[in-house]
């Protein structure tokens, strides 16, 4: 949907949507690079469902910014041709949820190509996708699934929180001469017809932004608690931190921004210091991300941990329709919340 | 056809667009002055079928609630045809535990084992289950049929291929419906299909094949009626491709700037026109045409008062039927 | 492959392949059940390719016994169709490694109808897969992918180790009214044509042999570290819990036989007498089986643990063709002793 | 065709076969006395694609290493004829890190950036990759080609349905050859295709459809030539389907006890047939065959030598090429 926004204010101190942050990046990348290009449904004259190409089509043509029929796998098999052949296109998957009709591209192309030649074939993409939910989009549009891409290897797995991340993730994703999954979830990418946190529009750098692929961000720091999160959790786990700041419970929360590669020594450091772990996280609670982060410190040492670590995610439950079951399994800030108090009075 | 079965196809037309036209009113109701798609007693992507009634009207008319229906992520007109439980289909629009799914589905996913109706959010997805209720059907011994559903953006996914070799290969009694109105969200069927008529696919797979031009009721009903005579009688699938319209938007809330064609639209509307059919050949007049949009309108806000009548599914439940009990 | 293979001994001390165990189990519910029936590529007149179907043809007939065209979605789709009207179908995915060609109808279908319709709607059906490497398939004929199934709600998830828990757990996958992914390794098929472990042909129950679904099985009771493994690797573990037995250390090896539902209870009743904690996974590392199970003991008891807890699995790499390679990142029996020793050093 | 043309077409197939006959010999050489299929200097999986040389090099004849193959799970024959280094490939083969992905690809995965060739194990999945180095091609103003491969058991993919309409949509410069050798591992082509010729589903997309019926390599040579000029013009793909030969099975091992045809197979083999031909126009003589098959010899053992000579890669290096460094 396209609705107008306001638009940003002086150049200097304009704050930027996670959407239109995505793409001035792409946009930079295009001028920059004749072989970038974007292919994917409704990424022309409607830019983007999430608003992801909004204006591409414009600026840069029908012969790069392209519309294609639903035909997943014809597509992204398309983009990883593109690729081999030495272009760098970045494609959209609409929901991740669609990822069931064409995961043969991704995982066993895609992600498998540049090994099985010995390294002589690169596959330069960027996958870019929709994830989460909150909006009672019901089973098939509201699930996150990075834990799904980031098991299976030969993919990078980036998941922005905020727009200046988004825009300096996509630079380096487009930049990598490897797949990259770009992961952004609705409830950042600060659209008009979507109930947004207030960091959805925010500062952006001007000109050239690169984010390297790998590396966690400190959103807080904090000594009690550190909370291990990612994506429209962050925002959730930075409410609940201030929240909780004047009760002098002071949570540190890690942006992962980046699943692979997953930064481990960023997770290591802040559980050292704060002994308590929380990992918050929209996917499926069991077999994905939560498990990992916990089973990374522990494979390290088990003794930094004060007490026993603790998860919020979504409890092994296809995502309801109705409002009052969805947001019982979200991770919402009264659960983070909850979990958050449980762990520091243990 | 006689008077009464055309009475019968506008009697469905007119209780589906009533259906979605109510829909609309609600979906629309508590979420100004700023759209927000996740706010108000319906939230979430809301599909509408109007302009699409012909055919759904036409092809169950043919149909028993024996028969299995899988449609698609804008699948309200075929479940009203089909003659889903309008209470339980919209409370679970609404959310609501007296819903189809207890409100665990929504719009997009409603199951009603009572009509042998579902639908699916993926596009072209909604094949393949077909398949095996038909299988199921025929191996016992029944004459039941399943007919499937898509659009004309999904006829270019593979599990549309993949079903038809099958269907085909195994004479299964299913009926494949295209509906082509021209656009899959934004993209006109000319970027997305490089055959200006389904119909022509259905060699591909040694089957009839119809393209139905006019989105005219009738001549659904006639394809339509052929192709499930012919599915009952062990004859094998058919595919028919129906040209329609969408009237409204992709979903709610699309601005449709994209769309070049949308002055002319409201001209193109089925209903208006097959009433007006219907009244020169004095099968309605204006008594009739209202009796039948009353009748239609009852039924409906009946169904949306159930509706919000209805509970909300408590918090607590929220991990219910993940799994059916041993 | 279909070469003869000897016949089992006497009927009270017969043993069976896990393969034939199996199909003794197909068998065995098709007689019982009219509604039960097979579908997939090359189950009739071949048998399947790693014998899970010979003989059923002839003795259930075309009818029941269906060979597909490679069209994985449309046949997968099929089985959910004719089980939501009330079959029971085995549906075969030949290999696990080619979910991505129909992941849609098994994810978004087969596991989410029965909640989405909030339980109106059953989906009983087994899809069975292959999984598993060591003979120099490759990367895309080779991999595990259990995490990947475990990790998306709505699904039953089982792997056996061995011919009677094959022959019990199909029992139970065929009787159940959920959905339950059927994952057999085919180093434990005991093929005639693949080097097999001892234990691939064994003893197994006449007649109904059901095993639950959702428990765990101790495959060696011990005193010094848990291993938690399952199907082919459950066999390295024992080779390996024997081989240092004399040398004092006691090793328990916890068969899993299911992921969905996990038995949280059996792996921390063990970890919790043994205070030590390998986890065994043919599976990729990260974001999947191993990283769960360390979860589930650390988010309930992180003092249970000595030490660090360790997994073997495979570490995030294609599985490479050349044996040297493939071997290096299997969890191979040397890798798993030297874990252990590890632990027990530690 | 001019007879220097004609003896390209043998020699293209008498390479491939020598190829087969050594990879065939190499893979059972250290298998026996029980065959294991892990076991051995070169383990795995093994489809050897003899019998069906007439389509590769019919082909490949109208490519130049410009251009470029996408093959599937049995590619040896259109590697060859699409002129990938027999050395590397071979060593491939024999999992060395002299050969084409260094040991970690194996048979099923040859990747030759030299001449753009590739192939993949899942079936029908090499077509959609095809599409993206066409419009490379096309894109960087050249008239290269792209070439894709299946099996006719995988034109009942999805992937088969999506890239055929794609392709047509956007005119892509791509020839989709379709390798009907009748079976599908044991289901036999009337089993999984509801039609007798995948020809006719070319209509269904609009682009011109062929099949040649006796897998004789100058009507693959004559059509392919066409369908190849067409897509260098910018006229857009085309689908050709040839009726092949599977002389072997499915896979080494394969007992092939479901095969019923498997009594009149030798007599079918291309290569005598073609041999006869030549003979009889004056093309080939004793001399000359001999020339051909000693050269082929040569370059074949000459290939399975350097694979032998070459070092198996070091475990430690197993997690290597995940990923491409910055
Ligand atoms: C596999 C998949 N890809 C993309 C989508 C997103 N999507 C939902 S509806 C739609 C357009 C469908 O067009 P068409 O099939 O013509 O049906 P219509 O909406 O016109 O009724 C798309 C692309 C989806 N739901 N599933
Ligand atoms: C998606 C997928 N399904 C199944 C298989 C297993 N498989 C490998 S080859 C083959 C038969 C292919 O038949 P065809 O396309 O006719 O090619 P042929 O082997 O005859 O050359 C099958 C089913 C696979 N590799 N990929
Ligand atoms: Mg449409
Ligand atoms: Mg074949």
């Amino acid at each position: 949907m396209t609705l107008t926004e306001p638009s940003p204010a002086t150049r200097a101190q304009r704050k930027l949507s996670t959407a239109k942050a995505m793409v001035e990046a792409i946009s930079q990348e295009m001028e920059r690079d004749q072989d970038v290009f974007v292919l994917g449904e409704d990424v022309g004259a409607y830019g983007g469902i999430f608003s992801s190409t909004t204006g591409l089509l414009d600026k840069f043509g029908p012969e790069r910014i392209i519309d294609t029929p639903i035909s997943e796998t014809a597509f992204i098999g398309t983009a990883i041709g593109a690729a081999v052949e030495g272009m760098r296109p970045i494609v959209e998957l609409m929901f991740v949820d669609f990822f069931g009709v064409c995961m043969d591209q991704i995982y066993n192309h895609m992600a498998k190509i540049h090994f099985e030649s010995g390294g002589n074939v690169k596959v330069p993409m960027v996958l870019a996708t929709a994830v989460g939910g909150g909006y009672s989009d019901g089973a098939q549009h509201s699930q996150c699934l990075w834990g799904t891409f980031a098991h299976l290897p030969g993919m990078k797995v980036v998941v922005p929180s905020n727009p200046a991340d988004a825009k300096g993730l996509m630079t380096s994703a487009i930049r990598d001469d490897n797949p990259v999954v770009f992961l952004f979830h609705k409830g950042i990418m600060g659209l008009p017809w979507m109930a947004k946190n207030r960091r959805s529009i925010d500062h952006v750098p001007d000109g050239e932004h690169v984010v390297p692929i790998g590396e966690a961000s400190v959103a807080r720091p904090g000594s009690d608690v550190t909370i291990v999160t990612l994506s429209l959790s962050v925002h959730h786990a930075l409410d609940v931190a201030e929240e909780l700041s004047p009760q002098g419970i002071d949570c540190e929360v890690i942006d992962l921004r980046s699943l692979v590669p997953l930064d481990t020594e960023a997770i290591l450091e802040s559980v050292g210091r704060t002994g308590r772990l929380l990992v918050v996280d929209e996917d499926y609670l069991s077999f994905g991300l939560s498990g990992e982060v916990i089973a990374r410190v522990v494979e390290r040492d088990p003794t930094v941990l004060r007490g026993p670590a603790a998860r919020v995610a979504v409890p092994d439950v296809p995502i309801p329709y109705a409002r009052p079951l969805e947001y019982a399994v979200l991770p919402t800030p009264s659960r983070i919340r909850q979990a958050v108090l449980e762990l520091v009075n243990a | 056809m006689q008077p009464q079965d055309r009475l019968d196809l506008y009697r469905t037309m007119v209780l589906i667009r009533t259906y979605e036209e109510a829909i609309l009113r609600e979906y629309h109701a508590d979420k100004k002055p700023v759209f927000d798609i996740g706010a108000g007693l319906v939230p979430g992507e809301m599909h509408l079928s109007a302009g699409q009634e012909p055919v759904a009207a036409g092809v169950c008319a043919h149909l028993t609630t024996d028969d299995a229906v899988t449609a698609t992520h804008r699948p309200h007109h075929f479940a009203v045809a089909h003659g889903v439980d309008l209470e339980k289909m919209t409370a679970e629009i609404f959310g609501r535990v007296t819903g189809l799914g207890k409100g665990r589905g929504g719009h997009m996913h409603l199951f009603d084992p009572a009509t042998h109706f579902s639908c699916s959010g993926i596009i072209a997805e909604g094949y393949p289950p077909a398949l095996g209720q038909a299988l199921a059907f025929r191996r016992r011994g029944s004459d039941r049929v399943a007919v499937a559903v898509t659009g004309e953006g999904a006829a270019n996914q593979g599990a549309f291929h993949e079903s038809l070799n099958l269907a085909a290969l195994w004479k299964l009694p299913v009926v494949f419906i295209v509906e082509d109105n021209d656009w899959g969200i934004s993209v006109p069927r000319s970027a997305s299909t490089c055959v200006t008529s389904n119909a022509v696919r259905a060699a591909g797979y040694g089957i009839p094949g119809a393209r139905v031009e006019d989105n005219s009721v009738e001549a659904v009903h006639e394809v339509a009626g052929e192709a499930i005579t012919r599915a009952r009688a062990g004859e094998g699938p058919s595919l028919i491709e129906v040209h329609t319209l969408r009237l409204w938007g992709h979903f709610e809330g699309d601005p449709q700037s994209y769309r070049s064609d949308l002055e002319g639209v409201p001209g193109k509307d089925p209903l208006p026109t097959f009433e007006q059919e219907l009244r020169a050949a004095g099968v309605l007049d204006d008594p009739s045409v209202s009796a039948v949009a009353a009748q239609a309108r009852d039924r409906v806000e009946a169904a949306i008062e159930f509706a919000k009548r209805s509970p909300e599914p408590e918090p607590a439940t929220a991990l219910d039927f993940v799994f059916a009990s041993a």
